[in-house]
């Protein structure tokens, strides 16, 4: 048996190995290769830029646990700059998780910044409904939202108070891993009431969204942990999403050879027959 | 204290033993699943109580007396009229009106979001542009040309119709491609997200 | 009855949604908007009933012991833990967050990190070039896997900027093209329930 | 006298009018001035020479406000107050003005026109079909492959494995598969080849349990019909896959189908059945899987294909006339985007502004 028969022949918990090693090395010896930034990133970073301080940003945690790989550093990321912007943060969650790792992340960085539930960012939790919700939220926010994720009505809130119609918001930034989300905002919110919209997607539904970034109804875009580690060198903070790109880059060469492998396996076969 | 790092450390255990059904399938990965399903359904029911259905629908209904909020309760609860045979086909009422709101809704914002916004932004120039923008401008329109016309069902593909169809499907396969890539990056993503936890939470390696 | 009235319910509340999204009186602006919130508070039994059916399936296990059944004590017995745990101490109890961020969060995130390694075998395994259209894809995806990470970008500066033309041009294209046939469909498939011609989502429930 | 100095010399033109398109609950007021200030303030009254009060103040860029605060039919008169550090002007009064209720929404009526032809094209072609009428769709090749991987399969003395995706009944694509699988069911019947049809749901398995004993009649083979190769796994994603990688494994069939809704499990069914070597034909309109498919498996049917085939082989007029009613409907758009590309050519906005969809 030659080697080529032989590599057709790997048992799948070799490559699984591989798999984890090409993981945990680069982690524990990081390389440090340079992290390049793609537009559609940077067009996220200079909108939130462009928004004058004390402008609301309605912060839409549309995943969960399965998807807080990619999605949870970008979050981090996106708070950490609306912080230093002085910008105020409207978080709700399309699903039911959404908000609790909304949570996670506020908590962790509004301290640093000294900024006060109520006033600088306020958390209205988990919103059913999807679509139509989207379209009922952009004409009056109180028929939709009455209390905050911990039950405090939103009237006593001077955030929940400043924010009753799309109107009054800035951008809305969601982080999105599936349906209902960036979709939804784009064609029922911004279609409707004209709020700009940026995401952050996983990387699975990332090439969908440049059809709307190149029609405009998107503003710009994260896409995966490539792009929260992107934004994370634009906002200057050493997070997960920077830590685990060489990783990435390691693992992406080994599928590249792994693919190479086997279709010089399917040649080798062909020549035979 | 105490109480995170025993989070962390059963968060650990967890994360393991969902690895090891890699190995082969075995208890720990079956418990750990069946937890997961146990747990998040509970998150949802306590999540969407308190965040929803008690002060959107029962406190305006229990503590402001508002009894228009009955309606939408009782269409509601007609989704479980399954559970009694006989009365069971109430539940095509929630059904049918949630479809009908949905339904129309998306004929309207589908129209309005997606199609008139993506047709006109297929109406790019070719003049007033530089050569690399209006080269691009030109595949894009043909890309989204031929890719329409492989998906048109009325006419056998032969001639230029044909050639088109083929164009099309070799637009497709390069937009296939780049999702395959993307999908590799995510799914790698998630392991290394479960790494970082494992490496940095847990063991503080770092 | 059991069949007429849903479907007038459907093409009724339907088509008024039809007509009132161009109609901007009152009436039909406030009527439109109190279908939509019913709807919404409609939706969020849907969740409920998943719960339930899940509580049914796996008492029906244990009682006719399937496959596995033993395991669906775990599986009801967290499912009550988790509900105590947030009815008694609120959606902002300690105890209740300690089951999301320590049991929930690590469990969903490592479930579906496991496809890594399917994919990371099925790469290796099955992803061959055997018809030009599965070749064209395949270095399509070579390109774009490397170009979208810091190796692509230390090979070559320009590479990241090849991808994203790849991205904006070709791949947007096809996307769009995609998209309207998507559309359309859906658009038919809306009208034709509207119609009361597609039932299947009616489902059971007796005739 | 002191006020109709300041008018001549502050030089703000003031419009106001009936917001358009509304429920008669806004005035739009616009406003201009060939010097700046530094704010404007809004004022209204309910009579011309009665006390105005202000309802808003505007900074200095602006030049257009919305008066959402108004009775319909009831008049209006309004000015505009222009401040600088030192100095305050004001304009003209302007009014009576009335808000009044319109009928339709004349900003919607692009989509309005839209939506029509559209529901026209797929009522039309409905109606056709029902009546008889015929209507063509191009042959699929994927569904060539089809039937000769189920010659192979009978050569070769293996069965042939259909997933009918892990969705319910209620999922369009699970219905297109069914339609499919009668025709499969069918041909294998009629060669005598064994049929495995694994299901993730169990009214997609009485389903497929109707369709396949059905075809087995028609073809004249009742006694192929075995119900027990049409078998309900279970509702869990990976447990079903699993349960299927185990008959690719064990049986070993030697085309195996997978057509419907396919999730992450796509790729492990890919994978397995490409290392038992057999030939695999894939066809689902979940866009998210397709690569993955087209990557491992033969032949696949790429997104509405799948209705297409399914619609090809029904011969069913409801999705033989929505088929054509939505290819009218591609035929249009491309017809749209060449002419709006045309346009841009020869600097014609008006094509290009037909589309606009944003209100003001």
């Amino acid at each position: 048996m030659n080697l080529i028969e032989r590599l057709s022949h790997l048992d799948r918990r070799v490559i699984f190995l591989l798999v984890a090693f090409a993981v945990v090395i680069p982690m524990l010896q990081p390389i440090g290769l340079p992290i390049d930034i793609t537009k559609p990133v940077k067009k996220v970073y200079d909108k939130i830029e462009s928004l004058a301080p004390g402008s609301i940003v309605l912060l839409s945690t549309d995943f969960d646990p399965g998807s807080e790989a990619e999605l949870y550093p970008a979050t981090e990321a996106i708070i950490e700059h609306c912080f230093r912007k002085n910008l105020k943060i409207y978080v709700m969650g399309l699903w039911p998780a959404g908000s609790d790792l909304g949570n996670l992340a506020l908590n962790k960085i509004a301290p640093r910044y000294n900024k006060n539930y109520g006033t600088d960012y306020i958390n209205v939790g988990y919103r059913p409904g999807g679509a139509v919700m989207l379209l009922s939220l952009g004409k009056n926010f109180g028929d939709i939202i009455k209390v905050d994720y911990q039950g405090t009505p939103i009237d006593l809130l001077e955030l929940g108070r400043a924010v009753k119609s799309s109107k009054n918001l800035g951008l809305v930034m969601t982080l999105s891993a599936g349906d209902p989300g960036i979709l939804h905002w784009i064609i029922y919110f911004h279609a409707r009431y004209g709020v700009p919209i940026c995401g952050a997607t996983t990387a699975i539904m990332a090439p969908q969204q440049y059809t709307y970034l190149g029609s405009g109804q998107l503003v710009g875009l994260l896409g995966g942990l490539k792009g929260a580690a992107e934004y994370e060198v634009l906002v200057n903070r050493k997070g997960r999403a920077s830590i685990g790109m060489d990783s990435q880059s390691i693992v992406h060469v080994l599928l590249v050879i792994f693919i190479l492998l086997g279709n010089i396996i399917l040649l080798h076969q062909k020549g035979k027959r | 204290m105490i109480f995170q790092t025993i989070g962390i450390w059963i968060a650990a255990l967890l994360t393991l033993a969902i690895y090891s059904f890699l190995y082969k399938d075995n208890p720990f990965y079956k418990i750990a699943e069946y937890i997961f399903v146990g747990v998040s359904a509970g998150y949802w029911a306590v999540v969407l109580w308190f965040d929803f259905a008690w002060p959107n629908l029962f406190a305006p209904l229990i503590k402001q007396q508002n009894f228009f909020y009955l309606l939408p309760i009782i269409i509601g609860l007609m989704m479980f009229a399954p559970l009694i045979p006989k009365i069971s086909w109430l539940v095509r009422i929630p059904l049918t009106f949630t479809m009908g709101v949905a339904m129309a809704l998306q004929i309207t914002q589908i129209t309005q979001g997606d199609i008139f916004p993506q047709l006109q932004a297929t109406f790019l120039p070719f003049k007033g542009v530089n050569v690399y923008t209006s080269i691009t401008n030109l595949i894009i329109v043909i890309g989204v040309i031929t890719t329409l016309i492989y998906f048109y069902f009325s006419k056998e593909h032969k001639g230029p119709l044909g050639l088109a169809a083929k164009i099309g499907i070799w637009f497709m396969m390069v937009s296939f491609g780049a999702s395959f890539g993307y999908t590799v990056m995510a799914r790698i993503s998630l392991f290394i997200g479960r790494v970082y936890f494992l490496l940095h939470e847990w063991l503080r390696a770092i | 009855m059991k069949r007429t009235l849903p479907l007038i319910i459907v093409a009724g509340s339907g088509f008024f949604m039809l007509v009132a999204f161009f109609i901007p009186s009152k009436f039909f602006q406030d009527t439109s908007q109190t279908f939509q919130n019913w709807y919404i508070g409609v939706a969020a039994f849907f969740v409920f009933i998943g719960i339930l059916n899940l509580v049914k399936i796996n008492i029906e296990k244990i009682q006719r012991k399937l496959r596995d059944w033993r395991y669906c004590y775990i599986l009801l017995f967290f499912l009550a833990f988790t509900m105590a745990t947030g009815f008694i101490q609120g959606r902002e109890g300690k105890a209740f967050l300690y089951m999301f961020y320590n049991f929930q969060t690590p469990l969903g995130a490592t479930m579906f990190s496991l496809l890594a390694f399917f994919m990371a075998s099925a790469t290796f395994r099955a992803f061959r070039a055997k018809t030009p259209e599965a070749t064209i894809l395949l270095i399509a995806a070579l390109l774009v896997m490397l170009g979208r990470i810091p190796v692509g970008y230390w090979i070559w500066h320009n590479y990241p900027d090849l991808v994203e033309w790849i991205m904006t041009g070709p791949n947007t294209a096809a996307k769009r093209g995609i998209l309207f046939g998507i559309d359309l469909g859906l658009i038919s498939m809306a009208l034709r329930v509207l119609l009361g011609i597609e039932r299947s989502y009616m489902g059971g429930g007796g005739e | 006298m002191l006020l109709t100095i300041f008018f001549v010399l502050s030089g703000i033109v003031v419009k106001a009018f009936d917001t358009p398109n509304d429920d008669g609950s806004s005035i739009t007021i616009t406003w201009h001035s060939d010097s700046t200030y530094k704010s404007y303030e809004i004022l209204r009254g309910l009579n011309p020479n009665v006390q105005f009060d202000k309802i808003c103040e505007a900074n200095g860029k602006d030049t257009i406000f919305f008066d959402a605060d108004v009775t319909p039919n009831k008049n209006y008169y309004y000015i505009i107050k222009g401040k600088n550090d030192s100095l305050i002007n004001l304009s003209q009064i302007i009014g009576p003005i009335k808000s009044k209720t319109q009928f339709f929404n004349m900003f919607y009526l692009n989509l309005g026109i839209c939506i029509a032809v559209l529901f026209f094209a797929i009522i039309f072609y409905i109606m056709r079909a029902r009546s008889g009428g015929k209507l063509f769709i191009r042959r699929i090749p994927a569904l060539n492959a089809l039937e000769e991987a189920i010659g192979r399969a009978t050569e070769m003395g293996k069965a042939v494995l259909y997933v009918p995706g892990i969705m319910d009944i209620d999922d369009p694509q699970t219905i297109a598969s069914m339609s499919i699988l009668a025709r499969v069911a069918e041909k294998t019947a009629s060669y005598g080849t064994t049929l495995y049809v694994p299901t993730s749901r169990s009214m997609a398995m009485s389903m497929a349990q109707q369709i396949v004993k059905e075809s087995a009649t028609k073809v004249g083979r009742p006694d192929w019909y075995n119900p027990d190769n049409i078998r309900y796994v279970t509702d869990d994603q990976f447990g079903y896959v699993s349960a299927v990688d185990g008959i690719m494994v064990r049986d070993r069939p030697a085309a195996n189908l997978y057509l419907g809704t396919f999730y992450a499990e796509s790729l492990i069914l890919a994978e397995t059945g490409h290392s038992t070597g057999a030939i695999q034909i894939a066809g689902t309109a979940m866009s998210d899987q397709l690569p993955f498919f087209v990557a491992a498996c033969d032949f696949t049917l790429l997104g509405e294909e799948l209705y297409a085939a399914s619609a090809y082989l029904s011969q069913e007029p409801i999705q033989l006339g929505s088929l054509k009613g939505q290819d009218l409907g591609k035929l249009l758009f491309v017809m749209v985007i060449l002419i709006g590309v045309i346009s841009q050519l020869i600097n014609w906005p008006v094509f290009y502004n037909l589309f606009n969809t944003c209100q003001p």
